[in-house]
């Protein structure tokens, strides 16, 4: 809980690009992982990078409108912000740049800037195909978002704190310390809701990539498809990092700074495999499907987990 | 005498006299209101040749395919993505929007109507894009050489960087234009959206010659 | 001072000399029956003057020489001389309404209006049984002559059943006068008043009881007044005033002193009769739509309240007994008198075709003023009389007749509201003409500024002291008066008056009052500066408004109950015709008035209790209810009388349709201004109240239940309009759901958050219906699926909804996010995880609601008749622009806001109060620092658009239709723009949220009623000999069950 | 089937039946409409599987077909009828079978547009089906050059060699009479 | 004796009356039961001020004094109150014969054209 200092600002930075690689590679390696299920060899682990760099390096490009123009970065904006927000790894200055600003309740609205932004940029491109994808993100968000709260307002009543640091620091000291131990019902309301945020198979009708093409940013192409894409590299690392944090320990600061890293990549990873895992091995919901499944076991699951935080704390 | 109705127009591409919520007529025009009419630009490459050899490179290991069939080759594309040829692995992915794709694999012949489609596609890609002509019909009508209604070759209306004999070629065919394509664009040649936009005149005139009804802009964004 | 024995002598002789013209009408009768009753009136007035001021003291007038018991007296007193004031100028006005008549008819009906005029003279100012019966007599032949001044056949009718039905009863009459003559030995009732004992009572009990029957059946009870309601509806309307006013008025009097001589023997048989008569008539006045009949059963009901009203301050021992009887009577007679020549001015008998009445605008203001008077709206001698009613009830436990008597006051608002609503806006027939004479025309300006007056004058006479600040009230008046001025005049005016006042009474507010005080005031100045855009009179919009902003800073100034309860009426009153004045308004604007009055009369029972608890009726004595018996009780009835006004779940319908269908500088004031009025009045009380709990259910929890459902249902509902204010009106109920959850959490947090959405929601809440409202005058549509695209054609409008929809979503860098945050907190430190998460649910269905409004208006494609949309008028974004830069003042320093706010609530709670350290807010569980988030989005936001900027320099700005669409081109805008049912599959998935629980539960209770009164209003067969067997039937019923037996 | 054949001559003159590949009956323009009205609504052909027409320019005739289908026999039967075959501008006309089966509105436009055959009646028969803003011979009829055609508008690559097609299926289907002519 | 007699009788005239006007649906009958009634009214009134053996309240010498007289009171009402009732039935007369002309017919259940 430090205030402003202006090599923050470096490490700000620092921290995105770092997560920027981290979430390429990720990429390609969850590419390679379900092209292996799929029988087939699937992408090279730096593929990822290819595409991005092809996309920023599109020379021909489109707009349609301001707020078009705006949507990305508002995008980028929003995941870039939760990743300063949230300490990456449990006091590290480097990844803990801006975490003073606010807590968990920050993070989880700001999360809904670069919904906003997205949903704005695809809809002033005024294709259909945009408006039909945002209602549909928009209904699932609306829906695996409770059960979310139900887990973070358990753990919130177990920690006695909304703060992410704090909520780490306490469960430091053991694996048995892990919310995943210590509240396993509020971790699996939020693991489910985590399927539907990460919007992976079986809740991927948002994207829909062939029905409504990719989804809201249909209309996107060029550098604003480039920002989005760099966006979605940091962004699933960003909500990872948050469960981590909340549910599985968070990342301590070793003495190696080796150790920390594989300890950080494992977690993320594992954490992130989970919704693959789901994903490669389930077909797709429809909409008011995945709705009713969300307001259905996640969130009798999130209902049990506070009224049983609410007694036992 | 003929009664057929040969020159029907779309009605809702007329201009129309509409009343606004204040009670004022006025005309739409829908040709000219709804659509951008600016003519493409040439996009130089990058002065610095070094970055844009490194952009090329990217632009080659990462090919994103307009997942559009235009004809009975595009059957050919399909096993690609399956675990038997696994285009995967050389970067090769499918997009459903042009918007998103820079490589447009025009899959067999091409009837009058498909190419009205054709044209608009490739028009509405973005960036340094890439054509692949597949089977012969793209190349000189093959089978349909002498229809009324089908176009002989392909380059006579949008720029084709790589062509694939074969009636039908193998996905392995279509693996190795792939590759061609890939060193086509290494070597900076493939620069068909400039030679498009330079020659712009030119193809349009030729579009416009078969495309009898042309109801759209001269370039669609 | 001019005997009063002058009125009769005049009236009479001047009927008899009228005898002596021709029966052919002239001018010369006419004029001397006018001066006649000028001289009778003048008489009445100079005495009524003389005794009121205390120049006179009231004398009797003994005839023939002698003393009672011998010979006839009368008395002139006080209360006689304003009655007979009021009988007579209502008689003089009558004759010059009936200047008409005189020329179709002969000069028989001038003598028998003098006659009946006399009648009524005698019946008010006798002493004397037989005198009263022999008045009451001449009284009713007189009426009934005049009631058949067409001679058609319904006048026949009812003039006939009237007649039967007359001579029944004084038949009764007459037996009872003589009985108690045989057992008194005196007719002359002061000597018998004076002779009751038990004993006497006993014996001459049913001498007693006939005359006390007898008048009731004069007063025509329910359920045997149908021969009164045919007379009401059959004869000239005219003369219809004049039997509602003056007789009754009379014949009343005549009651009070036959009930007074028998020692108040019939009291209580006297309030049964009287509260049924009220309910019954009300209720079967539901179905009526005869305006005339209506009046009728208005009068009948009002009647029955001013006996129930006399029952009960005899039984209970009201003080100020005389002004609660009065002033009701008075009122009636004022009020009845007045829609009664209105009818006759309209000409229509259904209410259905009084739209005509809009061809004299003007005449619209004198309708208002009699119903309100009627309803017992402030300011009006009816209010202070009910509310002085009501609390002495209230301190000597009366509960039952409290319920009885507001209810039965909020069935007549539903007919008579529905009237008023059908005359204000129906259409109507451009052929149709008004009686629009002189004569015709200041009898009801007449009698609107007595009412007035009286309402200035009976304020003091209420036996409450009340801290309510007339200058408002003179400001509308002045208002009224102005009405004539171009609409932009009035605004300045109104606005100076609102600026120079609001300056000091915003300084002058405390603590949290000082909050809603920024709210209202500012909220005025800024929701009357769209004003200026609208050209033209604007006739009734600023008095209206003037009014709704009067109620609402008295409700900031009030120290009383009665204060408050008054401005929170004028409040309602004022937003009530400003809704009214909406296009097809008509039915959302009743169930407005209804929900209101409903939710009105909650409080006053509140108050009531709390005032017969603590004895105090000052606002503080709520901090002592917190501790008396029933507080529980107390707490609820006031909880639920404000979420009446917040629009909480089961009492909103009247919201989406009342906001959504106002004008379109209405519906900020409504919504963003008024329903803060709301969560003031519930914040007032659960500061002063603390927890509370009705037996194991404690109130707060239940509270917060409703608060979170409130929010999640209204934000669905939101998310499931096609109407952009509509939609914008569902989503004022959510909020206030969220503000109601803020107060039920009962913590300094939680009530730090409710103030926080109140300001914003003030702030985004105006704006955005300023927006949308712009958006939709310009487009000439609501539907949002008709819009799409207007980005480029309205690109202020748009910027404002933008920053507004972030800022309501609580998207963080916005000052929307500070509610949000502050209510997770209270939310854990309260523990009510569940409340919480549906709060949130609701939260992010607001996402719903917000894109589906930012998109399908200014997003997606620009339509074929938009393209030459403009941006809004100045006059709609200036108070848009001022409330944006609030809105970034908020959201760069919200410590700004949240840090006063949070110190006036450290006065009565600081458990768990945030902490500052610089911009930091730190509470038990989390930390929040507003400025670093605001310049951290900044910053990102300026980088990433520099890079996105640099690389995409080059970009192609295209059109609408340049869209990938499978290679085809989308056909029109109309079919590309994607908005109509936008939400499918949540409504697949979630749809039983959308079932109308709430509109279904009060429709059903508003069908029962109207099939109630279908049915019940069937015992009046409209055949004569009917109702004299129900009659005989009432006597002997009220005699067995009065008696307890023959 | 030789029962149907044999109900149908009751009513209708036949001029040919053949059974080589399938049933087709012949039957006279003017009859056409009743007899498929009759196949439909009594011999139970409820489906119509499509109507084509073949240029005889010889003959200067055109040949239409109805290909009918019965579900419950499980079998067609094609009705042949020749109808006279117009000089283009001018349209040869036959009568709509488009209250039958709805479906013969789309075969009937086809052929007004490939053939040049009007139908009267047929809804949206005179709007263009697959070509657009055609401005030749219908270009199913034999007289249409589609091989001048296609080098005229399509950019030929060189190097193929061609035969005119009217003579060169001329000599491949009638060489004896092409003898005659040469 | 006598002031009972009358009373009852009075009652009964009274309730004969109330009889006649609420069987009879002919407007005149009842307008007679009403006279009846109206009668029966008076006589109640007289027998009420009825002393048996009373003289008739008029004083017209000394010695009269001290001797028992009826109560003049009810005398004088009853007088007020016949002028009354005699009103009161010709206005009814009045009525009827007005209503007859209107209408054709004095049945009073023909006479429904307000109600509810």
């Amino acid at each position: 809980m430090d205030g402003f200092s202006y090599n923050k600002i470096l490490f700000a930075a620092l921290t995105i690009f770092f997560t920027i690689n981290y979430g390429l590679i990720l990429q390609g390696i969850i590419g390679k992982i379900y092209a292996r299920v799929g029988r087939r060899i699937g992408i090279r682990l730096f593929q990822p990078y290819f595409n991005i760099i092809r996309q920023w390096a599109t020379r021909s490009a489109i707009s349609h409108g301001v707020m078009y123009y705006l949507g990305p970065v508002f995008r980028f904006t929003g995941g870039a912000g939760i990743l300063i927000f949230t300490p990456l790894i449990l006091d590290a200055p480097l990844f803990n740049s801006f975490t003073y600003a606010g807590d968990v309740v920050l993070v989880s609205y700001f999360i809904f800037l670069g919904t906003l932004g997205m949903a704005l940029g695809g809809g002033e491109a005024g294709h259909p195909y945009s408006a039909i994808a945002v209602t549909r993100g928009l209904a699932q968000t609306a829906a695996f978002e409770i059960s979310l709260m139900l887990a973070i307002y358990s753990i919130a009543v177990q920690y006695n704190t909304i703060s992410i640091t704090e909520i780490i620091r306490a469960q430091q000291g053991g694996v048995l310390n892990w919310t995943l131990f210590t509240n396993p019902i509020a971790t699996a309301a939020a693991m489910l809701a985590f399927l539907g945020s990460m919007m992976r198979s079986p809740f991927d009708v948002v994207l829909a990539p062939q029905e409504i093409p990719v989804g809201p940013p249909t209309e996107y192409q060029s550098q604003f498809l480039a920002m989005l894409m760099t966006n979605r590299t940091i962004f699933p690392v960003a909500k990872t990092v948050l469960y981590v944090n909340l549910f599985f320990g968070g990342v301590a600061l070793y003495d190696s700074y080796l150790l920390t890293f594989v300890v950080f990549f494992l977690k993320t990873f594992f954490v992130y495999l989970w919704s693959v895992f789901v994903g490669v091995s389930f077909p797709r919901f429809r909409v008011d499907q995945s709705i009713r499944f969300f307001i259905k076991w996640p969130l009798l699951i999130g209902v049990i987990a506070v009224v049983a935080a609410n007694i036992r704390y | 005498m003929a009664k057929m109705n040969y020159k029907k127009r779309w009605a809702d591409l007329e201009k129309r006299i509409v009343v606004s919520p204040e009670g004022e007529e006025f005309e739409v025009d829908p040709m000219q209101d709804y659509f951008c009419d600016a003519k493409p630009r040439v996009h130089p490459p990058n002065k610095i040749a070094p970055l844009e050899k490194f952009a090329n490179w990217c632009r080659a290991e990462s090919i994103y395919i307009l997942g559009f069939g235009t004809g009975c080759g595009a059957i050919e594309m399909r096993p690609l993505s399956s675990a038997m040829y696994d285009a995967y692995r050389f970067g090769v992915n499918w997009r459903a929007t042009p918007r998103q794709a820079t490589v447009f694999v025009i899959g067999g012949y091409a009837s009058v109507k498909t190419m009205k489609r054709i044209v608009r596609s490739y028009e509405q890609m973005q960036g340094p894009k890439f054509v692949l002509g597949l089977c012969s019909c793209t190349i000189n009508g093959g089978m349909y050489w002498d229809s009324y209604n089908t176009v002989n070759r392909l380059d006579h209306y949008i720029p084709v960087d790589v062509y694939i004999t074969g009636c039908m070629p193998r996905p392995e065919a279509l693996l190795d234009a792939i590759d061609q394509l890939k060193k086509r664009i290494k070597s900076g040649r493939a620069e068909g959206q400039n030679k498009y936009a330079e020659n712009f005149e030119w193809y349009k005139a030729n579009q416009k010659k078969i495309i009898k009804n042309w109801d759209m802009p001269d370039y669609s964004w | 001072m001019v005997d009063p024995i002058y009125l009769i002598v005049i009236a009479l002789a001047t009927a008899f000399a009228l005898g002596l013209f021709r029966k052919a009408p002239s001018l010369l009768p006419y004029g001397l029956t006018l001066a006649a009753l000028a001289v009778m009136t003048v008489i009445s007035g100079s005495w009524a003057y003389g005794i009121l001021s205390g120049s006179l003291e009231g004398t009797d007038i003994f005839t023939a020489g002698f003393t009672p018991p011998v010979s006839i007296n009368l008395y002139m007193g006080s209360l006689e001389a304003v009655l007979l004031l009021l009988v007579n100028l209502t008689a003089l006005m009558t004759a010059l309404v009936l200047r008409k008549e005189v020329k179709d008819t002969s000069v028989y009906m001038l003598m028998l209006l003098l006659v009946f005029v006399m009648g009524l003279n005698g019946v008010i100012m006798t002493r004397d049984l037989f005198n009263l019966f022999v008045f009451i007599e001449i009284v009713s032949i007189a009426s009934a002559g005049l009631i058949a001044l067409r001679s058609n056949l319904e006048q026949l009718g009812a003039g006939f059943k009237f007649v039967i039905a007359g001579a029944l009863t004084s038949g009764f009459m007459l037996i009872g006068i003589i009985f108690t003559y045989y057992t008194t030995g005196s007719l002359n009732m002061d000597v018998i008043a004076s002779q009751m004992s038990p004993a006497l009572a006993a014996t001459g009990y049913t001498g007693l009881f006939l005359i006390f029957i007898g008048m009731i059946m004069e007063l025509k009870p329910f359920p045997v007044n149908g021969w009164g309601l045919d007379t009401y509806e059959a004869s000239v309307p005219a003369v219809s005033a004049l039997v509602a006013a003056g007789t009754t008025s009379a014949m009343f009097y005549a009651f009070l002193k036959t009930s007074y001589m028998s020692g108040g023997l019939f009291v209580q048989a006297a309030a049964v009769i009287g509260g049924m008569t009220f309910i019954g008539m009300n209720v079967l006045a539901l179905q009526q739509d005869k305006s005339r009949r209506l009046l009728g059963y208005s009068s009948i009901a009002q009647i029955g309240l001013a006996v129930l009203a006399y029952a009960l301050v005899a039984l209970y021992r009201i003080e100020n007994g005389e002004f609660i009887v009065f002033a009701l009577i008075l009122t009636h007679a004022l009020a009845k008198a007045l829609l009664f020549w209105l009818a006759g001015i309209v000409g229509k008998d259904s209410i259905h075709d009084w739209g005509v009445i809009k061809k004299k605008m003007i005449l619209i203001a004198p309708f208002a003023v009699a119903v309100s008077a009627l309803l017992g709206l402030p300011p009006f001698p009816s209010f202070f009389a009910k509310w002085d009613l009501v609390m002495g009830l209230a301190a000597r436990g009366g509960m039952v007749w409290i319920i009885l008597i507001l209810s039965g006051s909020l069935l007549e608002a539903v007919y008579l509201m529905r009237w008023f609503g059908n005359a204000f806006k129906d259409s109507f027939n451009e052929e149709d003409t008004l009686d629009w004479r002189f004569g015709t025309v200041l009898p009801v300006f007449f009698n609107m500024t007595v009412l007035l007056a009286l309402g200035y004058l009976s304020a003091s006479q209420s036996s409450f002291s009340m801290g309510f600040n007339w200058i408002l009230l003179g400001a509308v008046a002045v208002l009224m008066v102005l009405d004539f001025l171009p609409g932009i005049i009035k605004n300045l005016l109104l606005m100076g008056a609102i600026g120079y006042y609001g300056y000091g009474f915003v300084m002058a507010a405390e603590s949290y009052r000082s909050v809603f005080a920024w709210i209202f005031a500012l909220g005025a100045l800024i929701t009357l500066l769209p004003g200026f855009g609208v050209k033209g009179k604007r006739m009734g919009f600023y008095p209206s408004a003037a009014l709704m902003f009067a109620g609402l800073i008295g409700l900031i100034e009030a120290v009383d109950f009665m204060g408050f309860f008054l401005s929170w009426e004028i409040m309602t009153l004022g937003s009530y015709f400003l809704i009214l004045r909406g296009k097809d308004s008509k039915p959302h604007a009743l169930s407005y008035m209804l929900f209101s009055l409903g939710g009105a009369y909650l409080l006053m029972t509140g108050f009531a209790m709390t005032y017969a608890g603590t004895g105090s009726i000052a606002l503080g004595a709520l901090v002592k209810a917190a501790i008396i018996p029933h507080s529980g009780i107390i707490f609820a009835l006031l909880a639920v009388g404000f979420m009446t006004k917040m629009a909480s779940a089961g009492l909103h319908i009247w919201l989406p349709g009342a906001h959504a269908e106002a004008e379109t500088d209405v519906s900020p004031m409504v919504s963003g201004i008024l329903l803060k009025a709301g969560v003031f009045g519930l914040l007032m009380t659960a500061i002063s109240m603390g927890e509370q709990s009705i037996g194991p259910v404690s109130l707060p929890y239940v509270l917060s239940w409703v608060a979170v459902i409130t929010a999640l249902v209204a934000n669905y509902m939101a998310a499931m309009q096609e109407d952009a204010k509509r939609l914008l009106a569902y989503s004022s109920i959510g909020q206030m759901g969220y503000a109601l959850f803020g107060i039920s959490l009962m913590s300094h947090l939680g009530w730090l958050s409710a103030l926080v959405i109140s300001i914003v929601h003030f702030i985004y809440k105006v704006t955005l219906f300023l927006a949308i409202g712009s958006v939709a005058k310009r487009t000439g549509t609501r539907n949002m699926y008709q819009m799409g695209g207007l980005i480029t054609k309205m690109p202020f409008t748009f910027f404002s909804v933008l920053i507004c929809i972030i800022a309501l979503s609580g998207i963080p860098p916005l000052a929307g996010f500070s509610g949000k945050w502050i209510v997770y907190n209270a939310v854990l430190e309260k523990r009510w995880m569940l409340q919480g998460a549906v709060a949130g649910a609701a939260g992010i269905i607001a996402f719903l609601y917000l894109f589906r409004l930012i998109f399908a208006i200014f997003l997606g494609q620009l339509k074929d008749n938009h393209r030459k949309v403009k941006e809004a008028p100045f006059f709609l974004i200036l108070p848009q622009a001022l409330l944006l830069g609030l809105v970034m003042f908020f959201s760069f320093l919200p410590g700004s806001l949240l840090r006063p706010v949070g110190e006036i609530l450290e006065e009565f709670t600081t458990a768990g109060a945030l902490e500052w350290q610089g911009n930091m807010a730190i509470s038990d569980y989390g930390y929040w620092n507003g400025v670093a988030v605001m310049w951290v989005f900044m910053a990102l936001f300026a980088v990433f658009f520099l890079i996105l900027t640099i690389n995409g320099r080059r970009a192609q700005w295209i059109k609408q239709f340049n869209i990938v669409f499978a290679a085809e081109r989308p056909a029109r805008p109309e079919t590309t723009h994607f908005s109509y049912n936008f939400f499918a599959p949540v409504r697949k998935a979630l749809g039983f949220l959308e079932y109308p629980f709430t509109t279904n539960f009060w429709n059903r209770v508003s069908d029962f009623l109207h099939a109630v009164a279908g049915f019940c209003r069937r015992i009046y067969t409209g055949n004569g000999q009917t109702y004299l067997l129900q009659m005989v039937i009432f006597v002997v019923l009220s005699y067995m069950l009065t008696k307890g037996g023959f | 089937m030789e029962q149907i054949i044999e109900n149908i001559k009751k009513q209708f003159t036949l001029s040919d039946v053949t059974t080589a590949h399938g049933t087709y009956i012949t039957c006279e323009k003017k009859d056409t409409v009743s007899l498929l009205t009759y196949l439909k609504d009594v011999e139970g052909f409820k489906h119509l599987v499509l109507i084509t027409a073949v240029d005889w320019i010889e003959d200067n005739k055109f040949q239409l077909t109805y290909l009918l289908n019965s579900p419950k026999l499980k079998t067609e039967l094609g009705v042949r009828t020749f109808i006279e075959r117009s000089v283009w501008p001018e349209e040869s006309e036959m009568q709509s079978a488009h209250h039958l089966w709805p479906a013969a509105k789309t075969y009937q436009r086809e052929l007004h547009e490939m053939f040049g055959i009007d139908f009267p009646g047929s809804p949206e028969i005179n709007d263009p089906l697959i070509l657009e803003w055609w401005d030749d011979i219908p270009p199913y009829r034999r007289d249409f050059d589609t091989k001048k055609y296609s080098e005229e508008t399509y950019y030929p690559r060189e190097g193929r060699s061609t035969n005119d097609p009217s003579d060169y299926m001329k000599d491949q289907l009638y060489p004896r009479e092409g003898e005659k002519n040469a | 004796m006598t002031g009972t007699i009358a009373l009852i009788t009075g009652i009964l005239l009274v309730l004969i009356g109330l009889w006649g006007i609420l069987t009879n649906r002919d407007i005149i009958r009842m307008i007679v039961g009403f006279s009846l009634f109206d009668v029966g009214i008076h006589i109640i009134m007289l027998s009420i001020g009825y002393v048996a053996g009373g003289t008739a309240p008029i004083i017209e010498n000394l010695s009269d004094i001290g001797k028992s007289y009826v109560d003049p009171v009810p005398q004088a009402l009853v007088l007020t109150a016949i002028v009354i009732g005699l009103g009161i039935t010709a206005f009814m007369l009045t009525y009827a014969v007005n209503m007859y002309e209107k209408k054709g017919t004095l049945e009073i259940d023909k006479f429904e054209e307000l109600k509810w």
